[in-house]
């Protein structure tokens, strides 16, 4: 047991916590609005090989996930998350990989010949999709063309219609294409949750840092009993978001026995905790929570939104069900 | 008992109602909403031409003494009907207060010209650092002759763009307690040396900061005594209308409610037979009404004769408070598709449950923050002893 | 529209309030433990005509509704409610009532030939089951020979074996017997709203005078802001589920639109606020909420008891969506 | 990172089990709930045979020298057994503290006859008038030559009646600041002058009010120095076991998803497939990791010698507002059958589920209320500021 970052990964966290400081300030966030991309911020992480670092087996998903927590704190503009999977998935695939490329895959599988809503789809040149069973990699032409629906986080969200464009089918080296997406899926999962606990825990400081300063009736609003409590409940479950997103990370690294479930429990509980964080601090913000001017909005807006892109939370809570308590018996007629 | 509403209640609520069914078209709720400012000038003159921003205003007055029943339906249809009424709120709320602590001279001058629907106003409260704590008020008036000379930055004048005057919280006297030197002016909003910053919001709507830097109002512009503020304010806070979200809490149900009835699952199931979906929209429906009731009971007290202080206080906690709980749950159920902005083609709910996701955030902070109706409920309604760390 | 009790009803408020509060004394209500019955406060409601009182159109619901509040407050061990539903459901099948015989009926219909956990099934003289479509009286025999499982509310449940004992048909005047059943269920829904609302305000009353009492620190802990806070949020709570009782009583004596919503609004809403207010009252007491001989632990279990010997919450909230929404479509085929 | 607990630790878990599997016994169990008393002489006796009550020990004790690590899941395991594991917690709190702060005395004479599994201590620190704020203390210590006099009277003495010691916190000096006057005794519970009654409780634990009446005793009890007894209580306190409720979550949930798979609805539908069981099921399993990595995550801080202050406090408050709102939630699942009680025939999941809804709600007061907790996570974790109305 060690739940400390190795030194290697204190030194990878320092790094890209100064560089998000330096490239991913709250006023470069601002202004990728709406779109939610900042070129020059995926460079930088491409300069770093963050995107293919964990395909080759030179890094874990661990490693990741560091950097993922520091993107979720500074709510940097670009899908990391989304081209650190995909570039896995693709290696399995036997497919090349870089770092230069942005690369995301469709979180569910196309329908119609369309993949919507697909995370960092509105800016990546390769979009992995399961399609009929399959995996495809569908490279949708110039990103100018395709269409980023203005929405709730200011996401570089896109449906990708994938029978436009280029395309080609990807054979994963072992196991299907279902599982090998199932598999990305949960990665996904794990690396967003560490994401939303960075989210959750930046935005938790802001309040934190609020209430301290701002006075109100002679004293800061911190020394009240009902604002010290309500984030202490918040500090504690972001503790506890912290540590299960890490373990999620752990099970799917070393295929531990809870990679089945835990991925799926991270994803749940980090994004509620990240959420109610940044709900509490933006309200403990007062009047000064909903100005476009104040950061907090902007991890308000991007929690509910991130948890969002995959399903209806009540929906994944269902299907961590199932993972662990097993699926519905069909054989018994009809329900209700 | 009788929930029923009187016949004269309800034959006024549906002439309300098709009249708003009328005008308040989907142009108006569109300009509202791209514009974010919650006032519409045609609806608003429209609206006081039907003579219902007097209606309930004695007649002496032009009005219709229609009754506290009448005004809470007026109220609760306007907010149905998804009509931008802030403006109306404000000018009703600046007009009442002027009623009671106003001179002769703004009761004949300024009365007439809101309920006539010619003039705007906005409310000058809020400061950088006086928030909750809004005695806190550093805008300075000092007297010169027959005239006050103010200076000070006040925060959120929301429809301060539109409106003629702002109704204005100064510091008079700074060597006593900070209740006991506040000083209450309506300033013309074409006095000299006022400026008006925007402010974007979160939710769409624009408010603004105000800034006053020697502002010359004449002393009839001032409203109650010297340094009797406090009381002119307290005099206000009685007329905020506090169970107001109730019919966009209404609005957001059928919003949700239309989308999962229509929309299917992969499965080909509506999204409505879901009993996940049906529990959260259940949840939603049961807290709509209890939100109604409470907000019709402080209506039917105040037609009663009696002061439903803390009952009033209690429908804006729970109905404002609900309302972020149902929008965070029914946006949740619209999945994915329900992240799609207003506007957007294919938007799950045309976006509007994505818009009231952030528009309601807002509403458990003006009008009185949550933390503070607590308080109140606490102190005045439960009688426990006044907490060492709210005031 | 006029929220407030009439005068009759203020002086049936007062005289039964001051018959509980002697008779019903929590003493009693602890000594009339575990079975939950105590003869004396029957005859006394019994000797007020309390149980036929709105079988016979000479009282409403909105009347038995002020005494199932006073019964809720005082923790009554009397199945009031029940007896009041039931000798209308009776009425409308013309069989004869009084006020003497302790009457109840089965919640839900009979399976296998037995009423589980019939409220005041252990006490009744007479219960009323829907079995197999049909409604029929039973009188199970001696209530010595009943089994009455100890359970969390310590209230007098029993299952009735619907094969034992003499029974006969009802015929209901109009409507079916599920239709009058469900009727039924529907007034013992809205008063037993009310009976929980009565509860809750007085276990938020035992809370509130306790942390005016009780000093910590130096000071009365009711003068802490986090728990002023949370009283707060009670006491609005507790209002609402009032208003929403009364209107449910309302609709039913009414016929109004309402009457198919309400009284599943009310059971649901009520059951919730009234055991919120409960077990934050218990926790508000300290260790001392947890002794056998404070109050407050007597209300603590029968606000959870009450709402589940209907059924689980989240079961009649989804029943509640039928009435709101409509039923399920059913033509589509298989589910999840 | 590594979640894995080393061989060693699994290994001594593996032990630990088998040895549970044995000897906590359904008649151990049954024994009891129905007595109240949660603490077992047999067992009790069985474990110090096997030198697991001073597994954490050094050799000099006698003890095993186990980490931190091997604690945790020592006590993990023994919750998990459902073995009634009170008294251990206590006997071990005590002799900790007497470790450090004991005279060699104390150390030489009475941590041997605890570990040994032959004496039971008990604790007296709350008062009627002193819970939270125990340092309100009123129990007066007056020095009388060699020997004290102690009158008073404490709550909560829980295993009062199968105690050898208790551990008594006394005022003996009321002049002072309150946490400054305080002294603490291991007091002889076979002293003239201690009566104990019973206190029955929700729950079914049977606890104890202590009384006090001229009890006797010699200087060489006093733990720590004179008006050092605050000193002494933070000592103690380190040693409180607060992630010790994972194994009843745990035990609560496998009960609930054990009788969800067996139980049928009318339809035949086994009742895990309707999905809001599921749900409330999946998030209760949830809140068992979190709970587990918290406690966990203090252990291991233990074992790399830092001091979990606050990462013990978090684990504790999440532990027990988990397990109250996830047996809310389980009870409720299991519908009205869930009312009947443990022992009654048919019951749902055996009623231990009802059992637990009721005892589960002890668990926020006792070893630091929810509150307490929250105080010091706000300020020590956060640093808030102080709150004026805390302390």
């Amino acid at each position: 047991m060690d739940l400390a970052l190795s030194g290697e990964q204190e030194a990878l966290r320092d790094t890209v916590a100064r560089f998000f400081s330096k490239v991913a300030s709250a006023e470069r966030v601002r202004a990728a609005e709406p779109l939610g991309f900042d070129a020059a911020v995926w460079r930088g992480l491409a300069d770093m090989g963050v995107p293919t670092m964990a395909a080759d087996g030179g890094a874990t998903l661990a490693d990741v996930s560091v950097v993922a927590r520091e993107a979720g704190a500074h709510l940097a503009p670009v899908p990391i998350v989304e081209a650190a999977v995909t570039n896995r998935l693709l290696t399995r695939c036997a497919h090349a990989v870089d770092d230069t490329t942005v690369r995301t895959l469709a979180l569910r599988p196309a329908t119609g010949g369309r993949a919507a809503l697909v995370p960092g789809g509105a800016v990546a040149a390769e979009v992995v999709v399961l399609g009929g069973g399959d995996l495809l990699l569908v490279r949708p032409g110039p990103t100018g063309e395709r269409r980023a629906p203005a929405n709730l986080g200011s996401a570089p969200l896109a449906d990708i219609d994938i029978t436009a464009g280029r395309r080609s089918l990807l054979t994963p080296a072992d196991g299907s294409a279902v599982d090998e997406h199932a598999r990305a899926l949960d990665e996904w999962r794990a690396l967003t949750a560490s994401w939303l606990v960075g989210l959750g825990r930046a935005a938790l400081d802001l309040g934190v840092s609020y209430v301290k300063d701002r006075r109100q009736f002679g004293v800061p609003i911190g020394s009240f009993q009902a604002v010290q409590h309500r984030l202490a409940d918040l500090a504690t479950a972001l503790d506890g978001a912290a540590l299960l997103a890490d373990k999620a990370v752990w099970t799917l690294d070393t295929d531990a026995p809870g990679a089945a479930t835990f991925p799926a429990m991270a994803f749940s509980y980090c994004g509620e905790a990240a959420q109610r964080a940044a709900a509490a601090s933006l309200h403990l913000h007062g009047g000064y929570g909903f100005m476009e001017e104040y950061d907090i909005q902007l991890h308000f807006r991007r929690a509910k939104a991130a948890r969002l892109v995959l399903a209806d939370p009540c929906r994944e809570l269902v299907g961590l069900a199932d993972r662990l308590f097993g699926p519905v018996e069909t054989s018994t007629g009809a329900g209700r | 008992m009788d929930f029923s509403l009187p016949p004269e209640v309800e034959a006024f609520r549906a002439e309300v109602r098709a009249f708003l069914a009328e005008h308040v078209t989907d142009e108006v709720i569109e300009r509202a909403h791209a514009t974010g400012t919650m006032h519409d000038w045609g609806l608003h003159r429209q609206m006081a031409a039907e003579g219902w921003l007097s209606a309930g205003w004695p007649a002496e007055f032009g009005g219709q003494g229609r009754s506290p029943l009448e005004m809470n339906a007026l109220t609760e249809e306007m907010y149905l009907s998804g009509a931008p009424v802030d403006g109306l709120g404000v000018a009703s709320l600046v007009a009442h207060t002027l009623l009671i602590d106003g001179t002769d001279w703004q009761k004949r001058t300024v009365i007439p010209r809101i309920l006539s629907g010619e003039v705007m106003c906005c409310l000058g409260y809020s400061e950088p650092d006086a928030g909750s704590d809004v005695a806190a008020c550093a805008t300075r008036a000092v007297r010169d002759g027959d005239e006050w000379v103010i200076n000070g930055q006040k925060m959120f004048t929301t429809l301060a763009h539109e409106a003629h005057y702002v109704f204005l919280l100064t510091r008079t006297n700074p060597d006593v307690a900070k209740h006991e030197g506040l000083t209450m002016f309506l300033v013309p909003m074409d006095t000299p040396g006022i400026e008006i910053t925007p402010v974007h919001t979160m939710g769409g709507e624009r408010t603004n900061i105000t800034f006053y830097t020697d502002v010359r109002v004449d002393d009839r512009h001032r409203v109650g005594e010297v340094d009797g503020g406090w009381k002119v304010m307290m005099t206000a806070l009685v007329f905020e209308r506090n169970s107001a979200w109730y019919g966009e809490c209404v609005r957001l149900l059928d919003t949700a409610v239309a989308w999962a009835t229509s929309a299917r699952d992969a499965d080909g199931r509506r999204l409505i037979d879901d009993p996940l979906v049906r529990e959260r929209l259940a949840r939603a429906a049961v807290g709509n009404e209890v939100a109604n009731l409470l907000g019709w009971r402080a209506a039917w007290m105040a037609a009663e004769g009696q002061l439903p202080g803390v009952e009033g206080t209690m429908a804006k906690l729970f109905t404002t408070e609900h309302y972020q709980q149902a929008a965070d749950d029914l946006i949740d159920i619209l999945g994915p598709e329900g992240l799609r902005r207003h506007g957007e083609p294919g938007a799950a709910a045309d976006g509007w449950v994505e818009a009231t996701y952030r528009h309601c955030q807002v509403t458990t902070i003006y009008g009185g923050t949550s933390e503070v109706c607590r308080g109140i409920i606490a102190e005045r309604g439960l009688g426990l002893p006044r907490s060492r760390s709210s005031r």
